[in-house]
């Protein structure tokens, strides 16, 4: 076997482990989608708020501080303290529980039976608000988010891996990071399916989906609902945001990710788990292949932009409803 | 408009004069098909002289009679001109008639045509025509539902006038002998009253009626050809024949016909008429609609409502009268004008109103000034039928709500001793259609004719003022004239005051019954919060008493102006105790008080009033809701009213 | 209250059917456009030009184009940045290709060929609807930005990746490039959105127009009583490219200048032109002007008094305006989904019923 | 009219006299299938030129499915569409209303966002033919075109004596008044086959009399064929010249109201199953 063939499946590989993370991300949005009907564009801005919000509280930094100092012209930004990562993280969930709430509070319980254009536009308006309540809250500086889990060069993989190749090649390459995410991410990946196919919360949320009335039947309110989807969006948010945060920094692009999960959204489906899972594993795997074997060599790299976007296209013309999605039997 | 008058002696030599003078100008619009559908003088003449042919072609003779039954449209205001262009009299006929009267009039005057608008009137006479001896043919404008119908008598208006263009050289010598055999003298419309006794009558107008009135009139407002009118009355009344045929023929200005009943408000906005008739209880349907909307208003849009609406009271109808006024209230009236009143005609569609007339009952004057101050035109005017509606108006700047106003041109009117009023006048009709006697008992030997209304000119003014029908008025002990309605109609136009009723005939003063109208009295208890348990208690109250009372002592003043009435004067009154009740036979089912009848039930308070009693104990049986029998019994106070000391009456032998 | 209808009637269907039935309205509109045309350009300075009006214009063109898919056809489309770029790289190489032609003609054949990729971009919106069409439109954004940024022929491979408007003239005016007067930028775009306006009206309020929102309202029964879906979706895709696609080059040749596609015609775009459809109002072409004329004043408005005002920093500021609009986005959802355009109907309603609360 | 026989292409006389012509539209053995479950099982019938044809069964029995393949909103697995004497390919939907076949919704689906008048020119769409840049620059030929039809429109509107909602927006008028404007939606296209799901579906008894009147008039005036779906036994014995009646996907029942009424499977049909 030549290195090439190696080095397409460390590519191959390495899209497996980016598959998982757009999974993830997927994964907050069929949740909210599932439950509430709403298409939540602000799920990566969510992340990005999430991450910023652990760094702030980890580094002790004085929320609204360029805010603060602007208006009384006096000049402070730590309070001087850490905090643990974990008690950190731990802060960060009931922030973004808390913010779960506002959001049905202010915005869904006045959307009720609103077409699903508009609310989704209402979450693009929201995505605008958290980014620039975030900027104000934390500064839009590139922050480094560290919460302990090692990078670089998986020396272990490596090691085990040279033999396959001849003596130019030198084992896989994987980050550890994306390794552990990966890793994370299956873990939650399963815990929030067998939750949502296991308990009564769970049922409710799927109950909810299909009808409101039904939901209501099972014993918890829609807008209880609302609120636990949406804190359970902000926490996948938050794993997210942590993995991709400790990789590339805390910085603007992070929210990108959310459009990253939109053709893994079209391709599985906006309303089915697996698909979502299975739909971020193709988009990962896909568009790394596609850039080392057409993208790079033939049209000057970077496909990843839009590789995923025409790949779900493409397919939805011929499958509208998605991988995993119900066939629509249109009524008059 | 009186250039070449010589040959204008007939509607259709008028449509000849207008086709050529205003040939480009509208004649006819209506509202169809979401667009009001226009045809100019030219279109009109030609729509006309083709319809004319149509009838010829149908056989049509000389002093047949062509029934027109119809809501206002063009095409039936045609009919009638082309009828009269062959020599044919149109009548005008009421399309909500139910079939027997249908089938009287059409029997009474035989026609042989009959043209009306759609399925429901072709039913209708369909339904009777057996007991039609003359009827040949009926022609209808809307075709929807008739095509299976048996069409060897009906045909399509439409098609008429196909067959009359297609027979154009066939007949058109014959229409213009016809049209030209036509004079002054020969008739031109024949309209049935539904007189208040007996069978309908047919009153003939010659085409002197019609046009000399019609030419006075426009004069007498200086009408032009850029008048703008709503056709909305019934056709067979002679204020539309007058008003969308005489005056708009004289004239040559626009008639416009609403889309449907139900669209009428809104034509009536968009067309925005500038000479404009309505019968009082229009304006007092508008009045209330306005009053009720305005409730939703906000706080501020109400108060604005309120101010400036008082301003107009003030000072409007003065400023419309070209009366001086102070500078300060021309200029609070000019931003009313801009905040409230210009918008509120522009809303009720009657912005553009540069005469505005209401007639044939009395107009209240709150409601009459209501309009005046909002600087519409709005006049009064007294006529009838047999008068070719104009007997008496109201010139600009003199207007008033008690009157009438003075003779109309070439109208000469005198009041006989018992106060009924004569009239004689170019416009007095030839004859009521085959019934002589009648014909005579109302017109006599010299042309004048009875109105069956008594009255009496102003001295100060020279205005015409209606007292009521003449049979109602009677006379008092020493002989003056006792016009019973004449006073009541002033105590009902107090807000508290729901009804009265006066007594005096044969005796030496008038006394009063009153009726207070519970909601107003009831929101004044409100706002100076007497409380009450019932109608009986408030009609009781004191302060109510001394209220009413006011009211009559005001009455009395203005009725003591008219001389001839002054006897009128209420001396003393009491406010009854219950309210006057249709199912207690006190008033007529259309609320008309059966003043003999409420006499004798109330003769005990009757007798204490004359008596002289200050207070009278009574027990009256009532029959409640629910038809139930029971009695109520009362204390009434019995007050006496300040009246103005009468000079010498006028003797009346 | 300034309404006077009465005797205001029509005769005509064309009367009746035309843009301003109503008197008032007509004469206030006529009055607008001599101001635009025959005042403003004459007291016009560069900070107004540059600040306000000439944004205001060419927003307000791109926002009728996405109103035209949005708010009359009803498909969603986040690729309105993309769809700019192509209108603006068409001109450029057009104006670069061939100096010789005039640029207003340039920009109508960039017009054109946006034209040709939104409908190209538009057909799955056969195939998919709502989000899945939205989300598609994206790959649109991606697509083409990352096309104009590594296909070096589409910026004449200049080292920079940045395109740059030569200078080119209209009756010997300048109207791109470094020296331009601020009348003539106004000018040349106040022509174009009074052209796009006019046409974007007629074609909304026919035939074309019918089907759009007969398909919007109810796509199903739509097809059912005869309207052909493929024609109807791919239509309003054309005339909105076409629209969206005209901004785009003038955005570029007169208003920028010189631009990197993915700062100058990035996602942000799509959103920035999507929410002057919605604050401006769906469905309605004032709307567009209204949203746009919002969404351009907003940040001026906010920056002088932020910064201006509160001498706040411009990065803090920035913030602070992100939460604004998106907080407007929502409110306006929440409180008026139609937009500006509702408001300016019902008091509108209110004052011709004046007095009368109805 | 019992003489005469299922899918003869002769005209008949109905009792009330009037002349019904040959077949305008015929299925033969039409079998829709969702899935497992089948909608429509192997029925046949015909629509003669100017009759007023009705389809009547218990909830569930298939009419509108059968409605929706006429229409060509669903493609029958089995069977032929004939009309006009042609076999008629597989059509889409807006294929089939340029052919002439315009119909109601059950529950109405009006253009909320337009007024009466848009609605019902929505109908005249398969016949306005002006081109986009004739349109664009609204000059001659598009306005002419668009004064045309709008004629024709306001005849309808006029018909149907809606004028006074003329310019209100469908989605503020009430039931009965939309019902209207949708059948005024249809007849726009001047149908040669009309088709009524429940026109006269929760509607009180003076709008269901108007809306048979109005469907006697359009018969009548038009002379337009009608294929309706009614629950109102009353009101389809009444209006109706044939009936075909369905139960559970099946046809149990074909011929005029007397005839269908006097079926016993029909009875038992009807008394079987709650409808309405």
């Amino acid at each position: 076997m030549s290195a090439e063939f190696y080095y397409g499946v460390e590519v191959f590989l390495n899209g497996l482990m980016a598959g998982v993370m757009y999974s993830l991300v997927a994964l907050g949005f069929v949740l909210i989608f599932k439950a509430s009907g709403i298409f939540n564009y602000a799920q990566g801005v969510m992340a990005l708020f999430a991450a910023m919000t652990l760094v702030g509280l980890q580094t002790g930094q004085v929320p609204f501080s360029h805010l603060i100092n602007a208006t009384f012209g006096v000049h402070i930004t730590h309070f001087g303290w850490e905090l643990p990562a974990l008690v950190a993280i731990f802060l960060t969930v009931l922030v973004m529980i808390l913010f779960a709430f506002l959001v049905e509070r202010l915005v869904l319980k006045h959307l009720v039976n609103q077409e699903p254009i508009i609310l989704f536009m209402a979450t693009i308006g929201l995505a605008y608000f958290m980014e620039g309540f975030g900027d104000l809250m934390w500064g839009s500086d590139i922050k480094k988010l560290d919460v302990g889990i090692p990078q670089g060069g998986n020396v272990w993989v490596e090691n085990h891996t040279a033999f396959l190749g001849g003596d130019d090649f030198y084992g896989f390459y994987l980050d550890t990071l994306d390794i552990i995410a990966a890793l994370v991410a299956i873990v939650l990946v399963t815990v929030l399916v067998l939750f949502s196919q296991y308990t009564k919360t769970g049922r409710a949320l799927r109950a909810v989906a299909d009808d409101h009335q039904a939901a209501l039947s099972v014993g918890i309110s829609l807008r209880t609902i609302w609120v636990i989807v949406w804190s359970i969006a902000g926490f996948v948010a938050l794993v997210a945001g942590i993995m991709w945060g400790s990789k590339s920094g805390v910085q603007f692009s992070l929210s990108l990710i959310a459009l990253k999960a939109l053709p893994v959204l079209m391709l599985g489906g906006f309303t089915s788990i697996p698909g979502a899972i299975v739909g971020g594993l193709i988009i990962g795997v896909g568009e790394k292949m596609f850039d080392f074997l057409i993208g790079s060599p033939y049209l000057g790299g970077a496909t990843e932009n839009w590789f995923a976007y025409v790949l779900a296209l493409l397919f939805l013309v011929f499958r509208p409803q998605g991988l995993f999605g119900e066939k629509i039997i249109e009524r008059v | 408009m009186a250039q070449s008058d010589a040959v204008l002696d007939s509607i259709p030599a008028l449509l000849a004069r207008n086709a050529v003078t205003f040939g480009d100008k509208a004649a006819y619009r209506e509202k169809e098909y979401g667009i009001w559908q226009s045809w100019n003088w030219k279109e009109a003449a030609a729509e006309i002289e083709a319809l004319a042919l149509g009838f010829l072609n149908l056989g049509i003779h000389e002093g047949d009679f062509v029934a027109i039954i119809g809501r206002n449209r063009p095409y039936f205001y045609w009919a009638m001109v082309a009828a009269q262009s062959v020599g044919a009299i149109p009548v005008p006929l009421y399309q909500d008639a139910n079939a027997e009267e249908m089938a009287y009039v059409l029997g009474h005057c035989g026609a042989r045509f009959i043209v009306v608008e759609d399925q429901e009137q072709v039913d209708k006479v369909i339904e009777v025509q057996d007991q039609l001896h003359q009827f040949e043919h009926m022609i209808y404008i809307d075709p929807r539902g008739l095509r299976k119908y048996d069409h060897r008598r009906l045909h399509q208006f439409s098609h008429i006038q196909d067959q009359g263009r297609a027979a154009r050289e066939e007949f058109m010598p014959e229409l213009q002998a016809r049209t030209a055999r036509l004079n002054m003298d020969s008739t031109c419309v024949m309209l049935y009253t539904s007189g208040t006794t007996g069978k309908p009558k047919g009153v003939v107008l010659s085409n002197r009626n019609v046009i000399v009135t019609s030419k006075n009139s426009c004069e007498f407002d200086n009408l032009t050809e850029n008048e703008e009118v709503l056709a909305y009355l019934p056709m067979a009344w002679v204020g539309d024949f007058i008003f969308s045929i005489g005056q708009a023929y004289w004239t040559g200005f626009c008639v416009n016909c609403p889309e449907s009943a139900d669209t009428m408000m809104t034509d009536l906005r968009e067309i925005g008429p500038t000479y404009y008739f309505a019968p009082p209880r229009f304006f007092e349907g508008q009045l209330t609609s306005v009053m009720i909307r305005m409730e939703d208003a906000g706080r501020f849009k109400k108060w604005l409502f309120r101010k400036y609406m008082d301003v107009a009271r003030k000072v409007g109808p003065a400023i419309l009268d070209g009366k001086d006024v102070s500078f300060g209230d021309r200029l609070s009236y000019f931003l009313g004008n801009i905040f409230i009143y210009g918008p509120l005609k522009n809303t009720l569609g009657l912005s553009r109103v540069r005469i505005g007339y209401t007639a044939g009952e009395a107009i209240g004057p709150e409601l009459f000034e209501f309009y005046r101050s909002l600087g519409i035109n709005l006049k009064q005017l007294y006529g009838q039928t047999e008068a070719t509606v104009f007997i008496t108006q109201q010139p600009d700047g003199e207007v008033r709500a008690d009157t009438v106003g003075v003779p109309s041109p070439d109208v000469e009117i005198k009041i006989e001793d018992n106060g009924e009023i004569y009239y004689r006048s170019p416009g007095v009709f030839e004859e009521y259609y085959k019934n002589p006697e009648s014909t005579a008992d109302t017109k006599d030997a010299e042309g004048w004719v009875a109105t069956g209304d008594a009255g009496f000119i102003e001295k100060s003014s020279g205005h015409l003022r209606i007292i009521d029908r003449a049979k109602d008025v009677g006379k008092m002990a020493d002989g003056g004239m006792f016009a019973p309605k004449f006073v009541e109609n002033k105590l009902k136009f107090y807000p508290d005051i729901l009804e009265s009723v006066v007594f005096g005939a044969d005796r030496e003063y008038c006394v009063a019954f009153i009726n207070i109208d519970l909601t107003a009295v009831g929101n004044w208890a409100e706002r100076n919060n007497v409380a009450y348990a019932s109608y009986q208690e408030l009609a009781g109250h004191p302060e109510v008493y001394n209220t009413i009372q006011a009211h009559i002592e005001e009455v009395n003043k203005s009725v003591a102006q008219d001389e001839m009435l002054s006897g009128c004067q209420v001396h003393r009154f009491l406010i009854l105790h219950k309210e006057l009740d249709a199912d207690d036979g006190e008033m007529t089912r259309t609320r008309k008080v059966r003043r003999k009848i409420v006499g004798e039930k109330f003769n005990d308070l009757l007798e204490a009033l004359y008596g002289g009693k200050s207070e009278i104990y009574t027990e009256t049986e009532v029959t409640y809701e629910d038809g139930r029998k029971g009695s109520i019994s009362a204390t009434l106070e019995i007050r006496d009213v300040a009246v103005v000391p009468v000079k010498q009456k006028v003797a009346a032998e | 209250m300034l309404y006077r209808e009465a005797g205001d009637f029509k005769t005509s269907y064309a009367e009746d059917n035309q843009t301003f039935p109503i008197k008032f309205d007509r004469y206030a509109y006529y009055l607008l456009l001599v101001a635009a045309f025959g005042v403003v350009p004459f007291f016009i300075n560069d900070y107004w030009a540059n600040a306000v009006l000439v944004p205001f214009l060419i927003y307000a063109i791109a926002t009728i184009g996405l109103n035209i898919l949005i708010g009359y056809c009803g498909q969603l489309s986040l690729g309105t940045g993309g769809f700019m770029a192509v209108g603006a790289f068409a001109s450029y190489k057009l104006m670069t290709a061939f100096p010789e032609v005039s640029i207003i003609v340039h920009i109508l054949l960039a017009g054109g060929i946006t034209a040709l990729v939104g409908m190209a971009f538009g057909l799955p919106s056969l195939r998919i609807k709502g989000f899945y069409l939205a989300v598609a439109t994206l790959a649109a954004q991606f697509f083409l930005v990352w096309l104009f940024n590594r296909v070096p022929w589409f910026y004449n491979y200049s080292a920079s990746g940045q395109i740059s408007a030569p200078e080119r003239s209209v009756f010997g005016i300048n109207v791109t490039g470094p020296n331009v007067d601020a009348w003539a930028q106004y000018m040349v775009c106040l022509v174009f959105v009074f052209a796009s306006a006019w046409l974007a009206r007629n074609l909304t309020r026919g035939t074309m127009g019918r089907s759009w929102m007969a398909i919007r309202d109810m796509d199903i029964a739509a097809e059912i009583i005869g309207v052909n879906p493929l024609k109807a979706k791919l239509t309003a895709f054309a005339v909105s490219s076409f629209f969206i696609g005209i901004a785009g080059a003038l955005l570029f040749t007169v208003y920028l200048g010189a631009a990197e596609v993915g700062e100058a015609f990035g996602i942000q775009k799509s959103f920035l032109v999507l929410f002057m459809v919605i604050i401006g109002g769906l469905g309605s072409i004032f709307g567009s002007f209204a949203g746009a004329a919002f969404m351009v004043l907003l940040p001026v408005l906010l920056k002088n008094v932020l910064v201006g005002g509160m001498n706040w920093p411009t990065d803090v500021a920035a913030h602070f305006q992100f939460v604004i609009v998106g907080a407007l986005i929502i409110a306006f959802l929440i409180l008026e989904p139609h937009g500006l355009a509702q408001l300016w109907r019902v008091a509108k309603e209110k004052l011709r019923l004046w007095p009368f609360p109805h | 009219m019992n003489t005469m026989t299922e899918n003869s292409t002769v005209g008949y006389v109905t009792d009330d006299g009037r002349q019904i012509g040959g077949t305008i539209m015929e299925m033969k053995n039409i079998t829709l299938r969702f899935g497992g479950v089948v909608a429509i099982e192997n029925i046949s019938f015909d629509i003669h030129e100017g009759e007023i044809r009705a389809i009547i069964g218990p909830n569930g029995a298939g009419k509108s499915s059968m409605l929706n393949v006429i229409s060509g909103f669903y493609h029958p697995q089995e069977g032929e569409v004939w009309f006009n004497g042609k076999k008629r390919p597989s059509m889409k939907p807006f294929e089939v209303a340029e052919q002439g076949i315009a119909r109601t919704f059950q529950n109405i689906a009006l253009f909320k966002g337009m007024t009466t008048l848009d609605n019902i020119m929505t109908g005249r769409l398969t016949k306005m033919k002006t081109g986009m840049l004739s349109q664009a620059i609204w000059w001659g030929k598009a306005a002419k075109e668009e004064e045309e039809h709008r004629q024709k429109v306001e005849e309808i509107i006029d018909f149907l004596e809606i004028q006074a909602i003329r310019k209100t927006p469908v989605g503020r008028l009430p039931y009965g008044l939309q019902k209207r404007v949708e059948l005024g939606r249809a007849l726009a296209a001047e149908p040669k086959l009309l088709l009524l799901d429940e026109p006269m579906a929760g509607m009180n008894v003076e709008e269901k009399e108007d809306m048979s009147r109005f469907i006697l008039d359009v018969n009548d005036e038009f002379g337009t064929t009608i294929a309706l779906i009614e629950h109102d036994m009353g009101v389809v014995m009444d209006i109706s010249d044939r009936v075909v009646v369905m139960d559970y996907g099946k046809k149990i029942g074909d011929g005029t109201p007397s005839e269908v009424l006097a079926n016993q499977e029909v009875i038992d049909a009807y008394l079987g199953v709650s409808h309405d």
